[in-house]
Parts: C-alpha cells; structure tokens; sequence
C-alpha cells in the first residue's frame, strides 16, 4: 500500500496552471528519481506535498490520511521531510548543532535526548565534531550535508531532495549518493543529473506539462534504450 | 507605529520633516558611493523584517527595529528608513507622503541616539555587556519612538491625549519584545557575522 | 509592460508626483470642511482617469492602520463640548465626533487619491522621477537598490521560513519562537549584507565609476503640461477661496 | 602572445592559502574549461583575475600592461567580463534594457547606439523583445542568459563565467553552450558538469590543492583515457 498518494490533483499560480489531474504514489522505501525541463513544477510538488501551498483541487493522502488544513500537514511534516534547493535557505541557527536540534525541539524530543541525537545525525553524514561550527561559514557541500541532517535529525519517512547537487563537485556527489543510499526512508528526489539519479533511484519520471512519465526503471534496464534517451533530452 | 495621513497639524509636520531633512542630508554624506548597495540591502532587509509578525499572547506585534538599525548604520539610518518608508507609504499606504518627515524622524532619531549611546557596549566583545546593550538600544529606541509619537499628537491638539496615552501604552510591550530580540539578534549576528558591527558608516 | 490604458498611467510621474504631494499638503492642513468637499472633486477625477478599480481601491483603504483607530475612537470622548452620546461614565461630544469625522474624511481622501496618482506609475518611474525633481542622486541609488532587491529579499524570507514551517514550527508566545524569529531575521540581515558586497562587485565588474547612468529619459507632452498647469491652479485656487 | 597571463600568483585568505606560485594563461579566442572540488578556489580565481580581491604576490597581465592597482584593473575590467554565479547579484537593474545598457554606459558608448546595442545583445540570447520585461521577475533560466547579456553587451574580449549551469535544465544548458560557441572572444568557463564543458572548451583544466593540471584536451582527445578519468572521479 502506499506510503504517500497524490490524487487528481489540480494546481496553478494565478494566471498559470502547474497541474491538472496529478496522481503519484510512493512505497516505502522506495527511490523515485524526477526529472524535467526548468518551470516544470518539479519544486511545486514537493511544496504541494508538505502543504507549503495548498491544493486548488484533489487530495494528499499520507498514511491514509487525507490531508486538507494546516493541522493535517502538521502531523505529515513530521514524518515527510523536505530539503530545500539552496542550503542557505534551509539553515537559519548560528552553528550546526542548533540547527540539527531545531526540528526534534520542535517534535518535542526531550532536551537530555538532542546532544546524542545530534552526533548520531553528523556520524551517519561522516561530519563528526561539527557541532560547534558556524553553519554560514562552512563550505557549499558541507552545508548541503547539513541541510539534510537538519531533515534527518527528525527521523522522516518520507524524505524529498530538491537538486540537491546543486554547485557540487562529483566527489561530494557521489557522498552525498552513498549517504542516501544508506537511508531506509522513502526517497522523491528531484534532480537534473541523471548519472546520479540512477546512482540512488529505482525509477525516474520525467514531468512535463503537469503529466509524468516513466523515464527509467531500473528493473526493467535496458542500456540500448536509455542512450538513446540520454541523447534525446540534448537535442 | 506610523502616524496616518491628515492628524497632525502643520507645524508638528514642519518640523518632523525639516528634522528628517537635517538627519538625511548629514547620513547621505557619511555614505560613500560603495556603500550605497550595502545600506540599500540592509534597508530592504529590515523592511522585510518589519513584515514579521511576533505571537504576543492571543494577539501578535510586528518588529520595528529600529534600535538595530541604528546600532548598525549609525548617522546613515535616517536616508535608510526614509527609502522604507517611502516605499511602505507607497505600497501598503502606511504613513504617507505628508508624513513620511514625521514618521522616519520618529523612527530614526531614537536609533541615532541608541548608536552613540549604546553602541560602543553593543561592540563590546563581552558577551554579557554585549546582551545589556542590546537589550537597552532595542527597547529605548521603541520608548523614544512612543513618546515622540506621543509628543506631536499633544502638541496637535489637547483632544489627543488620550490617543497619545493609549499608543504610548501599546509601545509598553513591544518594548520589551524588542529588547528581546534585539539581544537574540545581535548575538546571532555576532557569531555568524561580526563583521556587520565592525564598519563604521 | 506598460499598460497605457489609462489617462494617469501614461502621464508623467514628475507631473503625478508634484500634484500629490501639493494635494496631501493642503488636504493634510486644513480643517475647512467646504475645501475637502472642493478637493474631493479633484479626487474623483483623480480616480475616473486611474483606470484603476473600484476594488482595488477598496483594498487600499482597507489597510488604514491601526494609528487612525486610536485617534478616531478617543477623540469623541476627550474633546469637549455638547454631548451627543453616552457610553456608560464617557460621554461623546459633538466637536469631537465631527473633528473625527473630519480625519477620517482627509485621511481617505488623501490615500485615495495619492493611490490614484502614484499606484499608476511603476515605483521604479516614480524614482526616476524624483531624481528629476532635484533629490539628491545618492538617495535615488538608495530607493533604486532597496525596491530591486526587496523582492529577492521577502522571497528569501519566505523560503527560510517555509524550512522553519516544514521542520515543524508552530509559532507561540515564548523564548523559543523569539529566538527563531530572531534567526530567521539574522539569517536575512547576513544573507543582505553578504549580497550587497556580490553587487558592489558586479558593478564594479561593468566599469561603475560612481555615478549612475541614466537609460530612459522623460518626455513632457502637451497634455502632460496641460494636466499640471490644471491641477495646480485648481488646488490654489480653492486654498485661496476657502 | 597570452592575452591574459597570470604569473606566479599568491593568495591566501586570512589563516587559509588557496594559490602559490599559480600560473594560467589565455590565449585570444581560446575557450578553456575549469573544474575542480568544491573549495579550490575557482571562484577565488576569476575573482583575482579582475582584480576584485588582490593578490598578495604575483602578477596578472592583460595585453602585456601589469595589472596591480585598482586603475589598472579598471582597464582590464573593461575588456574582461565575469558573469556571476548567481543571476540576482547581477541584474540590479528595474528593466532588462536598463541592465544591459549599465555597463557600456558606463564605458562612453554614445546615447543613442544604446537601443541598437540592446536590441543587438538580445538577438543573440535569443530574447528578442524582452527590452522592457523587470528582470526580477524573469524565469532562473532567462536570467542566466540575461546575465549574460549585461558582459556580452561590453563587447568583452575575454569572458569569465563561473557556473553557468547551475540549476538549468538539459535543454537550456544546450542553449547556452550554442550561444557560447558563437562567440569569438576568450573564455573561461567554471563549472562541474564535465559533458557541458566538452561541448564548449578545447581544454578543460582540474584545480584542485592550488595546481592546474590538464584534464581533457580536445586536440588529443583520447577516449579510453577520457573514460578511466571520468570514473576516477565517481571513487
Ligand atoms: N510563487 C510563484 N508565483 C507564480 N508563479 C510561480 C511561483 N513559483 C513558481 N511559479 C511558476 O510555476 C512554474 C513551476 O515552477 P517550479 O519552481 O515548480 O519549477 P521547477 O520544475 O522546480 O523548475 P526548476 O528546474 O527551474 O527548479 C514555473 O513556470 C514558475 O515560473
Ligand atoms: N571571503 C572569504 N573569506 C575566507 N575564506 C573564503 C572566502 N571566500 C572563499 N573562501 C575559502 O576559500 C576557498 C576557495 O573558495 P572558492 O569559493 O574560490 O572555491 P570554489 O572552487 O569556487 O568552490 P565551489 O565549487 O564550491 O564554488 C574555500 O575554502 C573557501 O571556504
Ligand atoms: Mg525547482
Ligand atoms: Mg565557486
């Protein structure tokens, strides 16, 4: 059964639509790559999916939830977590260990827990001893691997990456896949890197004009068929 | 808070705009033309955060921050807050045109007096000095603000005394609100930033 | 961009904002009610050539703000004269009812009709406008950069909230949502300064030598004129008259 | 003869060196690739190139003329265009035509060549009539491009980019790298996807401890060592 369920979903900016009759689905676990052309509603989705925005018409439903008002979105924020495009947007404490904490305070972890959860949080992103560093002078990757320990720190099940290669080199690419490749939560990740979309997702769609495609499936690989699609989106 | 167009009576606006004039002729000479992004970008900034709303009890304020901004841009605060309000008057309708010298004088002015009277504790590398000062320059400026408020409505008419007492009375809690976050927000700036305090405009 | 669908739209934001400022002044100083009634046809005309809607004023007036409630709720109370009404031990005079009536009579005026005269220019025209109307240069720059960059800023604050929103923030009366908020404000206090130092560069990257260049340039008609000279003498006159 | 040459360049930032003894140089028309891992200074690069940080020993030479003080570098400024990464620091213009008019205003170019200039800049972008659009208000993607637009129209004879690509799509990065190619003058172009940089420079260049070392080179292009190379960097 699925963990996260758009449907008929319908939504537009004024004077724009974004989507008309949307479904999609997540399972748990499960990888999901998203690809697309610039204004394509890839950030949209992910905003319409924790309530940021608010449905003209259709449903989100999490864990047979039905999710409307602010108050559903509240208990699906706990559990689905988002990580913003740009990490600078997403941490706003003065240093690493604050900005960690800030979400399970929030979830109402107790305060003797934070210290340990905190650590556990930077172990799994192999940045042990940053809790003291200032947020806004670490580096561009090391920044994104905050971004989403700040996401992790609350234990989501349902986890939603918005490029997050963004400026990264592939070195921290490739950590950054190795990390997610770890993780048990379900994953929507919206990227325009294929190489490491197919590193950590089992299937990728591509959404354009409000409609979604499967674009690869990783069981159902065929290496012929996906060249020839890699060089169709260069053309 | 901004006074609405047609309240006070003419000299009171006379003189809040020759004092506004005065206060932005001497701040646009401390500015050099590189600094002019700078002070733009702050200015827009603290326009945004006056958008803010802060929960009070059942009820919520918006921050002034006017006290910030003085510790901040010194001299320069009066062209700063002249350019938001402006803006605000034209955007929202806040204040208004006849206003504008009254209202940035009420703003700007006490955050002058909390730059030279609390700034150099403000830069004070003590963090408890730091805090005091901040919490004085964030909550005096706003009590300024009131009484200046205050001031030129009684200074209008006898019949807006009680108006005059009733917002100097609102200004109460958002003084201490303001003092808070002031503490809060100088000490965010301190850890992340601390160059922000080391120009002097 | 520019619609010119309307008489005030395309006329002159140096011709707008002189009438304007001269309309709120002698609005905003005067306790004669026979000149508001004489200004408010200037208003109405103000508004007919707007081209703007009815609901869009409607808006406007909606957000008169908090200060006009204090003083319109006070004044029938504390100003003395024949009372008109009681409320309980308070009793209401006539003087102050109609001195009320009257500020909020010169308050609407006035934001209608500077609405009609400056809503109708870009903010961008009306500081173009005023660098021709002898401000100094450096606070154009200033009111130039402040608008260009008060988008990029609220839309920041708008994303850093949203993380604060998604990582389940509910905002309530204690230390914990002060010190957020005031993160949320230092984030963007840093983020601005910062910012403001990449622009200075790519000014500097495109040969700025100081002063700003000036691209469009304004054109007086004839009816721009013939606005001016109208509107101006109008207002004279019933400041005279009155 | 190097249009630009860099000579044995030191710079560091207080308590962290990033260049010793750096030398690079460009030939006129040239288009050279830069890559490298997140902090090695790349953008700490074009940024000394003209002179927006100064080195604190070393030499930058443009067309032969040592270039150590500000007047120098405002020289060089004037032929030397960097387009920033990100697309709002530069646009700080109301309107697209005012943004591209700034920087040859600022040069002399006479008043009334302006519009034709614009109209000319535009063409070339593909964003023909875009003259009175309000630049914050454009797509990432068109930003990109009219910030572009704003060095383009001061007729540079070397330009520096520093990633361009950042969030565009495959489409948009495809319509850059033609733009790019149409241009004759010198380019340096920073950026982390390899396939972009193909598509553009002749030489692509890893930065990375402070040294430049040759990465791909089109006039020996030798696939297998491509291939092992573009592995290398996912380990
Ligand atoms: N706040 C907004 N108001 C109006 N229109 C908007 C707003 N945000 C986005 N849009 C428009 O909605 C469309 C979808 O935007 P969205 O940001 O979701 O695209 P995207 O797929 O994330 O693109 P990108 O790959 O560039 O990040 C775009 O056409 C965009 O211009
Ligand atoms: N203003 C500054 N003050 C101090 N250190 C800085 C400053 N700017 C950059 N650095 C440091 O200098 C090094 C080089 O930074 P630079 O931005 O040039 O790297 P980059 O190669 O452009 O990286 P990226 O690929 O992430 O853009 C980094 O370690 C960075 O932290
Ligand atoms: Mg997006
Ligand atoms: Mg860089």
């Amino acid at each position: 059964m699925a963990l996260l369920e758009i449907r008929n979903l319908c939504f537009g900016y004024p004077q724009h639509s974004v989507f008309e009759d949307f479904d999609f689905s997540i399972f748990p676990g499960e990888t999901i790559g998203l690809m697309g052309p610039n204004g394509a509603g890839k950030t949209t989705l992910l905003r319409l999916i924790v309530g940021l925005i608010k449905p003209q018409r259709g449903e989100i439903i999490y864990k047979n939830r039905i999710c409307r008002e602010e108050k559903d979105f509240r208990f699906l924020r706990r559990e689905v977590g988002l990580v913003f495009q740009d990490p600078d947007d997403q941490l706003f404490c003065p240093t690493v260990a604050e900005d960690i904490a800030f979400g399970p305070l929030n979830l109402g972890v107790p305060r003797e827990k934070i210290p340990g959860l905190v650590k556990e949080t930077l172990d799994i992103l192999g940045l042990s001893g940053f809790e003291e560093r200032v947020t806004y002078r670490l580096s561009g990757g090391e920044k994104r691997l905050v971004a989403l320990g700040t996401v992790l720190a609350m234990k989501p099940k349902v986890l939603l990456l918005d490029e997050p290669t963004g400026d990264l080199d592939p070195r921290n690419i490739e950590r950054l896949s190795k990390i997610l490749n770890k993780l048990s939560a379900a994953k929507v990740v919206v990227s325009h890197d294929l190489s490491f979309l197919k590193t950590i997702a089992e299937k990728i769609y591509w959404l354009e004009d409000g409609k979604l495609s499967l674009y690869y499936d990783v069981s159902s690989y065929d290496s012929s068929r996906l060249i020839s699609l890699d060089r169709s989106i260069f053309h | 808070m901004h006074i609405s167009e047609g309240v006070l009576s003419a000299p009171v606006l006379i003189a809040g705009a020759l004092g506004t004039g005065i206060g932005t002729f001497i701040g646009l000479k401390k500015i050099s033309v590189e600094k002019v992004p700078q002070i733009a970008l702050l200015s827009a900034a603290f326009f945004v955060a006056s958008l803010v709303h802060v929960p009070l009890g059942p009820s919520s304020v918006h921050l002034v921050l006017n006290g910030l901004v003085g510790i901040l841009l010194g001299l320069a605060t009066f062209p700063a807050l002249l350019v938001g309000l402006f803006l605000q008057a034209l955007i929202f309708q806040f204040g208004g045109l006849t206003t504008l010298g009254v209202n940035t004088f009420n703003m700007a002015f006490p955050g002058v007096v909390v730059y030279y009277l609390f700034g150099p504790l403000v830069r004070s590398s003590r963090s408890l000095i730091a805090g005091v000062g901040a919490f004085l320059a964030g909550a005096l400026a706003i009590l300024l603000s009131g009484i200046l408020v205050a001031f030129e409505l009684t200074f209008t008419g006898e019949s807006f005394k009680a108006a005059a007492k009733l917002i100097l009375a609102a200004h109460l809690p958002v003084m201490i609100i303001e003092g808070i976050v002031t503490v809060l927000l100088v000490s965010f700036l301190k850890k992340v930033r601390p160059e922000i305090f080391g120009q002097e405009v | 961009m520019k619609k010119e669908n309307s008489f005030l739209k395309s006329c002159d934001p140096r011709v707008k904002f002189v009438l304007a400022l001269l309309y709120a002044i002698i609005v905003a100083i005067t306790y004669n009610f026979s000149l508001l009634v004489l200004a408010s046809i200037f208003s109405l005309i103000c508004l007919l050539l707007s081209g703007l809607s009815f609901f869009y004023y409607l808006k406007r007036l909606g957000l008169v703000n908090l200060f006009l409630v204090f003083v319109l709720i006070t004044l029938p109370f504390t100003t003395p004269g024949e009372e008109v009404f009681k409320i309980k031990f308070l009793s209401a005079s006539k003087e102050g009812v109609s001195l009320a009536f009257l500020i909020f009579f010169k308050s609407n005026l006035i934001i209608l009709t500077t609405t009609a005269l400056l809503s109708t220019s870009s903010i961008f025209e009306l500081a173009h406008a005023l660098h021709h109307l002898f401000l100094p240069s450096k606070l154009v720059q200033l009111l130039f950069f402040t608008f260009r960059y008060l988008h990029v800023i609220e839309k920041e604050f708008w994303r850093l909230k949203d993380a604060a929103v998604v990582r389940c923030f509910v905002p309530r009366t204690n230390l914990f949502t002060y010190r957020t908020m005031a993160y949320l404000v230092g984030s963007l206090i840093v983020r601005s300064y910062d910012r403001s130092q990449r622009v200075y560069e790519a000014m500097l990257c495109r040969s700025f030598n100081g002063t700003f260049p000036v691209y469009h340039h304004f054109h007086l008609r004839k009816k721009d004129i013939l606005f001016g000279i109208f509107g101006v003498t109008y207002l004279v006159a019933i400041l005279i008259l009155c």
